[in-house]
């Protein structure tokens, strides 16, 4: 059976070339970075110069880059690193209702522990309003952290303008960019951010390795304590194999950004016309346009719900994902569309492709064959689809 | 994730659809949480004949509303009553524990569907 | 030039029958174990595949692992973990003098944060003393925290007798058994731990991956928050091929175990009885026979310092490590090597083999050819050596 | 870490030894710091004719002794004391930055060796 792989915002596969120069730091070149004899100066040399490849791919200073286990790892390190350090400052805390849950959690533990949190809401495309940031800031306001472009919906926020906004008013600024890192332009300096997180995985870089850029002179409290790695930023015996992986992936990216965004964006765009011709009531969830990741496509799919839907696309082959509730384990669908204004009958029933460099168009044909099956089959047994057939109101897709 | 049983369950529904002039209907859930199970049952003497079902849901939504159909089907009302969420996730080899609460409700709907039976009886 | 790598307790080389597991799920089995498509449940099953090999080498149950990126952050999980979640309680820790900084930087940072510490001593070979351990437990105290074997000098700790004490004061005992896991048997059930760490790099598994044993009915606040992974112990996307590898490398140390230890213990030996023979005013540091790692072999060479020692052996291709401040860029040598009451000047000359799968008594007859060279070349050159000839004292080794 | 001509005087340092009698001798750290520099001065007239030094210390210290020594020969005392740790590092080029401050101390030795001489010969 043919196998669709359109789930690149949950995680990528590492490139063959990434993944040949890592088996070297496995196998052959496998030193501690600590050590003193040769075996340590070569993976040394090789860990510095990955780290000066993840830091060109953001126009950042090799020192101002902290390699952690991944993520979620740099967004927790950013956001309580800041918090302890800044605390005699103040105890505020601003983030949006659509972060990643390493952000809002982490948010979220900090304000049961003694700090104040401001959540800004979205628009209906998920947008983050600037005015909302500038309003929310105040005297003790420590920290500003959003992220740069949603993984479920693919909007990419107005970072630049808010980073003038936190560097007017002397606020440290954090943006989580694991979605776009390697996928669009992200420029440290021009959109004045003092830190950000990025990810390996999502890049065609292995698991277990991401970073946080952190702006020299920011200060950050370390969370992980030990043999004072990484500038006593976080410790820990060095992930050589993964940092150098990392890195290469990064040199990858700054070669391939522009056409595999433009190639992803045409397959989105065909698959999205494809999905709105073959099925009815369809709506797209996030914006159109260039303020949307290119390889990001998420639709509700009415009347029925998202688990059903990913499983019945499994079982042809197809990999996608869903902010359905009944994907998580949790009893609310996807706190990002349930944000941007969606009921929860429609969240649960959307769906992410999110595409990446080995998709074709034959992939993109291949859904447009099995999806229409699906969502038929599916509605046939759905109570509400009833109702709808029987009233013929809402015909027409939303748009 | 899930069990063979329920896998075949899902693709392969037993009695999917809808029975006109039921002699019970029983609805239970909201789309709200992402499941609605509706059953609907024919009834002669004390014997179901015959049971259909719509779901909107997850998988496990869709497979415990097919089990309980077939489980049912043929059995008294009594026998019926007897059949738990709990017996209906048996019969399918187990679901995952996060399913077992919020998905697993096909023996709500089905005696919301005897009771809606018995009411009517009473009242003609 | 022969290079002979006799450095594996700080790391090793990857197994090349894990690597190429690894390689598998880098390239095509990629899936985030968090989806509900196929290409995540193959991976999902494969990471609770692995979480069952750690939990068997060390007679725990799978849900008692938690995976981590490594020795130093399930260290201070633990640490950490245990203290904010028992705080109620009490604040007091117990640790040791010859803890791996991963454990005493942490008790340190806790200590500046309203946590007091009580740090007890070692003998001469590095031993805590058991009756030290039940003294210093007050009814405040919430946490034991004792490695099992040494990194430095590879003195096994009386973990099975402190675990009965701590059991029945009621005191939450944790272990660092980095060092050991993987070496000699280690039983959580029979030691009566209830937390402890463990590393991938130390066993011929990839770096950046590590597990923290967490006994059923232990608490441990978390420290990565997110999306919830590791029943919700630690957060961030799973770094599932590193983790298959450690899973896979711990398979390969049950079958191995005992045959390594049996002959890397015969190398170590052979090495040290080689240098005592070819080399006066050598000491040996940390005890002989069972309680000593097999691998490890520690010795003081009088008169000349650890970093030019290594730096020389290098030049041979021959790769150890020092316990010299010259080698950590801190101003003291080995905090290990001074609670053992080593002098500043002999810590100073330590220099520590340890020895490792692919090792042969050829790597040994190498070292013992190069070692007496380079040592008198140093003593040549060195202010230190001249008083002695001059004085011609204690000649003999010290043993 | 260590530049090749560090690694250079480390492997092939210049003027190990003592001097008998010298005019001079000049000693820093002690081995408690994991460093000690012993320098050995002849000097004719002006002229600083010979030089030896005997280092316990690692590898920044051992090519910094021997970098010294090759910088003072033939120089006059004058010439010497304006040779500093950080000229001597320069001369190797350069240093690992913790290697600056606990292992560069060839210059002081040197000074202390010139002070040493010049105290004699006022004694003298
Ligand atoms: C926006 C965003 N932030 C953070 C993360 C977490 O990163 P990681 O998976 O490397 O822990 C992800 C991906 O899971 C993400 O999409
Ligand atoms: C005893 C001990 N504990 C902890 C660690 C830290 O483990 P890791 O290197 O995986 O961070 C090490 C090794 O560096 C160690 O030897």
């Amino acid at each position: 059976m043919r196998r669709v792989y359109l789930d690149h915002s949950a995680t990528t596969p590492v490139d063959p070339e990434v993944a040949e120069l890592m088996m070297t730091y496995y196998t052959e070149k496998y030193g501690n970075p600590s050590s003193v004899h040769s075996f340590g100066r070569e993976t040394k040399a090789a860990l510095e110069n990955a780290r000066e490849s993840v830091a060109n791919l953001m126009n950042a200073e090799p020192t101002e880059i902290t390699f952690t286990s991944g993520g979620t790892e740099a967004d927790n390190l950013a956001i309580f690193g800041v918090a302890e350090a800044y605390s005699k400052k103040g105890k505020h805390i601003i983030t949006s209702a659509v972060e990643h849950n390493a952000v809002i959690d982490t948010c979220e533990f900090l304000a049961k522990n003694g700090y104040e949190l401001t959540i800004l809401p979205v628009d209906e495309e998920g947008f983050i309003s600037v005015d909302d940031v500038a309003k929310a800031i105040r005297p003790d306001t420590i920290l500003i952290t959003i992220m740069h472009a949603n993984n479920e919906v693919g909007t990419i926020q107005p970072i630049a303008e808010i980073g003038k906004i936190a560097k007017e008013k002397d606020v440290i600024f954090h943006v989580d960019a694991v979605q776009s890192f390697g996928k669009i332009p992200v420029d440290v300096k021009a959109m004045n951010v003092d830190l950000m997180t990025v990810s390996s995985h999502k890049i065609y870089g292995p698991k277990g390795v991401g970073a946080l850029y952190i702006r020299r002179g920011v200060r950050v409290i370390p969370r992980v304590h030990g043999g004072g790695q990484e500038r006593k930023r976080r410790s820990g015996t060095e992930n050589t194999p993964g940092i150098i992986g990392f890195g290469k992936a990064c040199e990858l990216a700054a070669q391939r950004m522009a056409q595999d965004a433009e190639r992803e964006a045409a397959l989105r765009d065909k698959l999205l016309e494809g999905i709105m011709e073959r099925i009815d009531y369809v709506k797209l969830n996030g914006p159109r346009g260039e303020n949307r990741l290119p390889g990001n496509l998420n639709v509700s799919i009415q009347f029925i719900e998202g688990e059903a839907l990913l499983l019945s696309l499994d079982l042809m082959g197809i990999a996608a994902s869903s902010g359905s509730a009944c994907t998580s384990g949790s009893l609310d669908p996807s706190h990002v569309l349930l944000a941007m204004g969606l009921s929860h009958e429609i969240a649960h029933g959307s769906l992410r492709f999110s595409f990446g460099r080995q998709n074709t168009e034959e992939d993109v044909d291949y859904v447009l064959e099995q999806l229409p099956k699906i969502v038929e089959r599916l509605r046939m047994m759905s109570p509400l689809y009833d109702q709808v057939k029987h009233s013929k109101t809402q015909k027409a897709n939303a748009l | 994730m899930y069990s063979e049983k329920v896998m075949d369950h899902f693709m392969n529904p037993r009695n999917v659809g809808e029975i006109e002039d039921a002699a019970g209907v029983g609805e239970v859930g909201n789309a709200k949480c992402g499941d609605i199970m509706r059953i609907y049952l024919d009834v002669e003497g004390d014997i179901i004949k015959d049971v259909k079902f719509k779901t909107f849901g997850c998988g496990a939504a869709v497979a415990t509303s097919s089990m309980v159909t077939e489980m049912v089907k043929g059995k008294t009302i009594e026998e019926a009553l007897k059949i738990t969420n709990k017996s209906v996730a048996d019969a399918l080899d187990g679901l995952p524990p996060a399913k077992m609460h919020c998905s697993n409700l096909a023996a709500d709907a089905l005696h919301e569907a005897i009771k809606n039976y018995q009411e009517k009886m009473q009242n003609a």
